[in-house]
């Protein structure tokens, strides 16, 4: 009986990990064929995690609360962006305007998540493909307001932001003067890998922040709401409101998110710094195991690690197997998506398995009371 | 009751604070392009000859050694601008060290400091000027707008800003 | 524990009607401080509306409030929603089970109502964010589960749980809230093994130690014997018996729950049929429609008869002709004519010249957003290619609109059915309409043998003997035979010539529709699950 | 329980409201919008007539991918956000069939022929499952699309073209980004019975041909199978019931879309001239359904009029915006209009209650 647990309890553990062990066979297939060294390679991989695990955590809690992968997180990518311009156009340089962006950017995402979070609350039952479209929606509005209303109506001036027609902010605005600013604080630099403890200490206090959340009323709220929404409205728990609650939050630490990622990289895209930013941190939130309905915060560590892992050794790999740099750049937006697609795919059919089972069991019954 | 107002209390005792952290943040991050000119100068009829060699330290870190006739820059968040000058006046002169600090105007994104007029102690509308970048007043041609296809969406997978 | 002067709850003169229908009528109820009450009835007796009116549930105050007064220690009371309910210190346990699947056993007993604590962040943003005090937690949960009397683990999650467990963490719920005078449970032992079951007796009677009073629901008949201080039956929306417990039995109640005042004979015209032909044998059936599971079912129907077949809710009635027609999981064997019929395939069904009108007639019955053409002829259409066109050797099926449209209206006419016209869209349409649509698409079919589920659920009067006139007509004319289910076995008696009794998953008996009711109140609660 | 109403005693603005709501807000401001800028196109100075053919030209290129529609909708699998897999068949069907040296007007018609089978196998694929994962069609659907374009992006390069028309010069192998129709079949539907009044240019045979089928999805929906298909979305327990097989007819749905998305690929290239490859099916999808949906279609119904409807209206605004609005207000606010009024349009539906009413 023992042994035979064993096996099954190793089965269901591939069953369940899947992705993850899928990926680990990919990074241990890519890496030695991309011919990075070590220290290379890890240096990469710390300047990415702290990098995009901030972001990836804003994720969380909209899982927790049932509404699944919210792609509407770009709506906070888009107000930390609007608040860096801001910054930018002001010249407040360094760690002030980080501080000063990410205050700046709470009402923008708070107004924002709101929005978002309503428009959920109509569309029950199909929130990701419905926040899905909302991010583009926005991306419309967000163009408009940057493109066209920074400048003319919203006052914007200074001519590294401006476009030089008068209105509308440049396609890449540079962040040059806070450029890793946190980054490089208290950062420790050893055989040439750059450990920035700031950004992760950082982290670390939104870790703790969200672990101290689950503790709460609200948090408690927001797990029931997200396991059985009829239960808990029974219960007096205002289940619209929590939903809306959760996605604000959400939109407001993606805000935060996306301007410790644009302070590493030292420059905006303009137009498509966030546009893509939901795809790449759902797919390593889900590369590290996490589900549509359940995510934790070991499934961000380990999924920035394998993902952007996978994303680093690809393009060298994929040029070293095929002769074609190219394909491992495609090959890498393929896994993005497929991973995604399997995940999806996994979350529905998994949801509809448990049915049939009773009739199953009916059956051994009326067997069993036949052989008697 | 009291439990309301004890917490609307709270809230906006938390809203200020975020402001005040953010217009702390708005005059202590203001940041400043400082030109540090060695230049002759006239004013008011006299002139301020530029120095043999001038070396600027920012931090404990030497920033630049300027020549005769030469510029250099530093960068400064705030308005505090502290450096310390390290001047050979003429040639094969003996090195004089001297610390400077001067508020920089809150306006100004470039400063230009002509050291020799400051060094004499003139005025401040002497050695300080504003500088207006190039940049600024000769409209650059027109930058590409974000590129769409057909269908008004962007397709620039390959610009992501992971890479 | 009985204090005579003010009783605990009273219920006055409730009235309280569904859009003219008229399903209570001054029922008066009172209850006394560690009282338990059996409440007990056929279904649609008018049992849970009543509950649904002390619990002050939505429905009630959607569909017009109700009449009469519900006074609480005296006092008049008014209940807008269950909450206002639950502040007055009554609670209700409800069939389908109110709990989050990912929960402990504490987190359920506690939704909502967890001790907190506070902290500097919630001064701030309220205090949805204190942080909950888990100790306090375990500490209630742990008193409410010994005041139950029956040992669940309180750290258990939900989903792990047996079902009865679940069961009694809502009753624990109930139970943790101090202010819990009345508790209402409805049908909680259906779920419940028998082991379980007699500790919720136990757990019902330590309650009504502790002074809680308690309204018990429920078919097991013995049950209300063993722990209610008295028993209230209600039929067709009056009460009909008010008794001290000790004073009566099984037998007595169930006739009063069946038992008419006016005993209408069954129809005039009931056939014995007994040696004809067997068209229909069922063997060893089983359904796993959820709430309607059926077990071992065997049952031979004769042709040209009209078999009804009633029973309690939830007892299984509804899952043989949903099982048979394929629509839930189903085993065992069918054979019509002889000929063995595959079970879970609706098709071959009804290739085979069965038909079945479904009692889910907005779910499974109707294409609302459809016209009633589309209605009657989609599965003549399908099944038999009825109402088509070949074009091209019968490559193309070209849709006939015009024969559709002549055999809707023939309907619309046979069946006096009312609506603008045969292009309406079926939604548009009223219930018992509705239900007219579902027996001419039945008809359409020209099946040799029907099934009807529940013909008259939800339809007024005037429209249920058209309804089942309608159905008389199509065995009489046509001679299909036709099995009916329905909860109302007055209705059955009318329309059959035998009747079986579904209970516990299984045939409990067979009589011919002139047998008492008595009789068949019997069988109903026999085999009670 | 409701006895029908009659709405004789109803006041004009109850009316106004009513038919405010059938058809929806968004969807009027937007047939206003468009409305204004046909009214304002010949005052700014775009020629109106100009106008008019661009926009028939444009409808001509993508009706057909917005017929596509159809079908899934038919069959309660909602909206087809999975529409790149059947481009994806059409771009095999049109590149192979230039590999395999076919011109002119042949290479249209080999290209239609190859990409059918393509289109026939991948949609059974995608239609498998989607059945297996009833009720989160869409999402998956969208990402399905995504996979599968990503994953052609390798294809291009790795496939063993030759052709010299279509590869990359310098390196001789992996497809290029855009290749040009000239010589192949650039315009051979357009051509057919073209007509020209003065600036206005009809393209006669890409309309008929649209025509013939839409003609064809409206007779399918006639048919037994078609009327199944339809009970289907609009009930799927019914037509279960009924004894339809309502994963067959799901299944079937996919196919068709699929296929007619491979058809309306190729017709598309055809007017445009040339092959677009790589990520450019990759959000082709969206366009399309904003259309049907801004045509009068919702999740769950939809017409061959909402097709017509549909396309020419958001044709209509991708072609007038930026013309008129340059002229008018000197910005070119073209794009952010089409992508709010577009978003927008799927956002609103999305919201909308669709489950058949009960």
């Amino acid at each position: 009986m023992k042994n035979k647990s064993f096996g099954a309890k190793l089965l269901s553990f591939v069953r369940d990990n899947t992705v993850p062990i899928m990926f680990v066979l990919i990074c241990a297939f890519c890496i030695p064929l991309s011919g990075f060294s070590f220290s290379y390679l890890l240096n990469e991989i710390i300047t990415r995690m702290g990098r995009n695990i901030f972001l990836i955590l804003a994720l969380l809690i909209p899982i927790m609360s049932g509404m699944g992968l919210n792609f509407g997180m770009t709506l906070g990518a888009m107000a930390g962006e609007i608040a860096l311009i801001f910054v930018s156009d002001w010249q407040i340089w360094g760690i002030p305007g980080v501080i000063l962006a990410m205050i700046l950017s709470i009402p923008i995402s708070v107004l924002l998540g709101t929005f978002c979070g309503k428009i959920l609350n109509m569309a029950k039952g199909r929130e990701m493909i419905t926040s899905y479209i909302i991010s583009f929606f926005m991306n419309g509005i967000y163009q408009l307001i940057v493109l066209y209303m920074m400048g003319s109506i919203i006052p914007i001036s200074h001519f590294s932001v401006k476009l030089p027609r008068g209105y509308g902010i440049r396609n890449t605005v540079s962040l040059l003067n806070m450029r890793q600013c946190i980054d490089n604080l208290l950062a420790i630099r050893t055989n040439g890998v750059k450990i920035p403890v700031l950004t992760f200490l950082i982290i670390g206090v939104l870790c703790l922040f969200i672990v101290w959340f689950r503790r709460t009323k609200l948090g408690q709220d927001m797990r029931a709401v997200g396991q059985d929404m009829n239960v808990a409205r029974d219960a007096g728990i205002n289940v619209e409101r929590t939903r809306i609650i959760s996605i604000v939050i959400s939109t407001v630490l993606a805000g935060f998110g996306m301007i410790l990622y644009l302070q590493n990289m030292g420059n905006i895209a303009t137009y498509s710094s966030h546009s893509q930013i939901g795809m790449f941190c759902i797919a390593a939130l889900l590369v590290g195991g996490a589900s549509v309905d359940r995510a934790s915060i070991g499934n961000v560590f380990l999924g920035v690690i394998l993902f952007h892992t996978m994303f680093i050794v690809a393009p060298k790999a994929g040029a070293q197997i095929t002769g074609d740099s190219m394909i491992g750049e495609y090959f890498r937006v393929f896994v993005s998506y497929g991973v995604i697609t399997l995940s999806l795919i996994m979350y529905e059919t998994k949801k509809r398995r448990q049915k049939s089972q009773m009739g199953l069991q009916l059956q051994r019954e009326q067997m069993e009371e036949g052989a008697k | 009751m009291s439990n309301k107002t004890r917490r609307i209390l709270f809230c906006t005792g938390a809203v200020l604070l975020l402001v005040l952290i953010a217009g702390l943040m708005f005059i202590v991050g203001r940041g400043h392009t400082v030109y540090l000119d060695n230049k002759t100068l006239e004013y008011n009829g006299q002139t301020y000859s530029a120095m043999h060699k001038i070396e600027v330290v920012q931090n404990g870190k030497t920033l630049t050694k300027l020549n005769k006739r030469e510029r250099g820059m530093a960068t400064n968040i705030g308005q505090n601008f502290k450096i310390t000058l390290i001047v050979t006046k003429e040639k094969k002169g003996a090195e004089e060290t001297r610390e400077i600090q001067l508020k920089l105007p809150y306006s100004m994104d470039g400063i230009i400091i002509n050291l020799p007029a400051y060094l004499a102690g003139l005025p401040q509308e002497a050695y300080l000027s504003e500088f207006i970048s190039a940049a600024e007043q000769e409209p650059e041609p027109e930058e590409a707008l974000p590129t769409e296809d057909e269908f008004g969406i962007s397709t620039d997978m390959d610009s992501t800003p992971q890479g | 524990m009985e204090k005579k002067n003010t009783p605990l709850l009273e219920m006055r003169n409730i009235k309280k009607d569904f859009f003219g229908n008229q399903v209570l009528t001054d029922i008066n109820i009172t209850l006394g401080e560690g009282e338990v009450l059996g409440l007990c009835g056929e279904n649609g007796a008018g049992k849970s509306t009543l509950m649904k009116i002390l619990f002050g549930m939505d429905v009630i105050r959607e569909t017009g409030g109700y009449e009469g007064e519900i006074l609480l220690n005296g006092q008049p009371v008014h209940f807008e929603t269950p909450f206002d309910a639950l502040a007055a210190g009554i609670g209700m346990v409800h069939q389908e089970f109110s709990l989050i699947p990912g929960f402990t056993a504490t987190e359920n007993i506690l939704l909502n109502r967890e001790p907190k604590k506070r902290n500097v962040v919630s001064e701030v943003f309220g205090d949805r964010l204190d942080t909950l005090d888990y100790n306090q937690m375990t500490g209630r949960a742990e008193t409410a589960i010994e005041k139950m009397g029956f040992q669940v683990d309180k750290s258990m999650v939900i989903n792990e749980m047996p079902v009865g467990h679940k069961q009694f963490t809502e009753i624990a719920r109930e139970l943790s809230k101090d202010q819990l005078k009345l508790l209402i449970l409805d049908e909680p032992t259906a779920v419940l093994t028998e082991k379980e079951a007699e500790a919720l007796l136990e757990s019902i009677r330590s309650m009504s130690k502790n002074g809680i009073a308690v309204i018990f629901i429920t078919h097991r008949l013995h049950e209300i014997l063993s722990v209610c201080d008295k028993v209230v039956v209600m039929r067709d929306g009056f009460v009909v018996k008010d008794i001290p417990a000790k004073e009566t039995n099984v037998s007595e109640i169930s006739k009063w729950m069946v038992g008419r005042n006016i005993d209408t004979a069954a129809s005039a015209g009931v056939r014995d049929k007994s040696d004809g032909k067997t068209i229909m044998s069922i063997r060893r059936l089983w359904v796993d429609m959820p709430g309607e599971i059926v077990r071992d079912v065997s049952l031979d129907v004769k042709e040209g008869e009209i078999l009804g077949i009633g029973g309690l809710a939830g007892q299984g009635k509804l899952g043989i002709p949903n099982g048979i027609m394929g629509l839930y999981e189903a085993g065992g064997t069918v054979e019509l004519d002889g000929k063995p019929i595959p079970l879970n395939s609706p098709r071959k069904c009804l290739d085979a010249s069965l038909a079945f009108v479904s009692e889910d007639r907005r779910g499974v019955g109707l294409l609302l957003d459809e016209t009633l053409e589309w209605n009657v002829a989609f599965p003549a259409m399908q099944v038999q290619d009825k109402f088509l066109k070949n074009y091209l050797g019968g490559l193309i099926k070209w849709r006939d609109e015009k024969a559709i449209r002549e055999i809707t209206e023939r309907y619309i006419d046979e069946l006096a059915i009312k609506c603008t016209s045969s292009k309406q869209k079926a939604k548009e349409l009223s219930g018992g309409n509705q239900q007219k649509i579902c027996l001419a698409k039945a008809f359409a079919l020209e099946p040799k043998f029907l099934f009807v589920s529940e013909p008259t659920r939800g339809i007024d009067v005037g429209a249920k003997a058209l309804v089942l006139e309608a159905l008389r007509r199509f065995n009489r004319e046509s001679g299909v035979t036709v099995v009916m289910i329905s909860s109302e076995l007055e209705e059955l008696r009318q329309v059959c010539d035998r009747i079986a009794i579904v209970s516990g998953g299984k045939i409990a008996g067979i009589r011919p529709a002139t047998d008492p009711s008595e009789e068949f109140g019997m069988l109903m609660v026999s085999m009670v699950k | 329980m409701n006895e029908p109403l009659y709405k004789t005693d109803l006041t004009l603005r109850d009316r106004l409201r009513s038919f405010v709501n059938s058809f929806g807000l968004p969807r009027l401001i937007i047939a206003a919008f468009l409305l204004m800028l046909y009214i304002a196109a010949p005052f700014v100075g775009a020629g109106f007539w100009m106008q008019i053919s661009n926009t028939i030209n444009r409808f001509s290129w993508n009706a057909i991918m917005v017929l596509a529609m159809v079908p899934m909708i038919h069959s309660g699998c909602g909206l087809n956000f999975g529409l790149p897999l059947g481009i994806i068949s059409g771009l095999l069907g049109a590149t192979l069939s230039i590999e395999f040296g076919f011109t002119g007007g042949l290479s249209f018609l080999m290209a239609i022929l190859i990409a059918t089978p393509i289109a026939i196998i991948l949609g059974m694929g995608y239609g498998w499952l989607l059945n297996k994962i009833k009720g989160g069609e869409m999402m998956i659907a969208t990402y399905v699309g995504f996979s599968s374009v990503s994953f052609m992006c390798m294809m291009w390069l790795l496939l063993p073209y030759h052709s010299p028309t279509m590869v990359w010069g310098f390196a001789g192998k992996g497809l290029r980004t855009t290749i040009s129709l000239e010589g192949f079949y650039d315009k051979v539907l357009a051509n057919f019975l073209q007509i020209n009044i003065g600036s206005l240019s009809i393209p006669t045979g890409t309309l008929l041909f649209f025509a013939l089928l839409a003609f064809a999805m409206w007779a399918f929906l006639h048919t037994k199978t078609g009327t199944a298909m339809t009970a289907v979305g609009s009930n799927p327990t019914f037509a279960r019931a009924a004894g339809v097989n309502v994963d067959r007819m799901r299944l079937l749905s996919v196919v068709l879309s699929t296929w007619l998305a491979a058809i309306g690929i190729l017709v598309y290239e055809q007017g445009f001239g040339f092959i677009q490859l790589y990520m450019a099916p990759f959000y082709m999808a969206l366009p399309a359904v904003s259309a049907i949906l801004i045509g009068g279609a919702s999740v769950n119904k939809a017409s061959i009029a909402n097709v017509i409807i549909g396309t020419f209206l958001f044709q209509g605004i991708v072609t007038m915006t930026p013309t008129v609005m340059n002229n008018m207000i000197h910005m070119d606010m073209s794009e952010v209009i089409r992508v709010v009024a577009s978003q927008g349009m799927i956002l609103y539906a999305l919201t909308r209650r669709t489950e058949a009413s009960k």
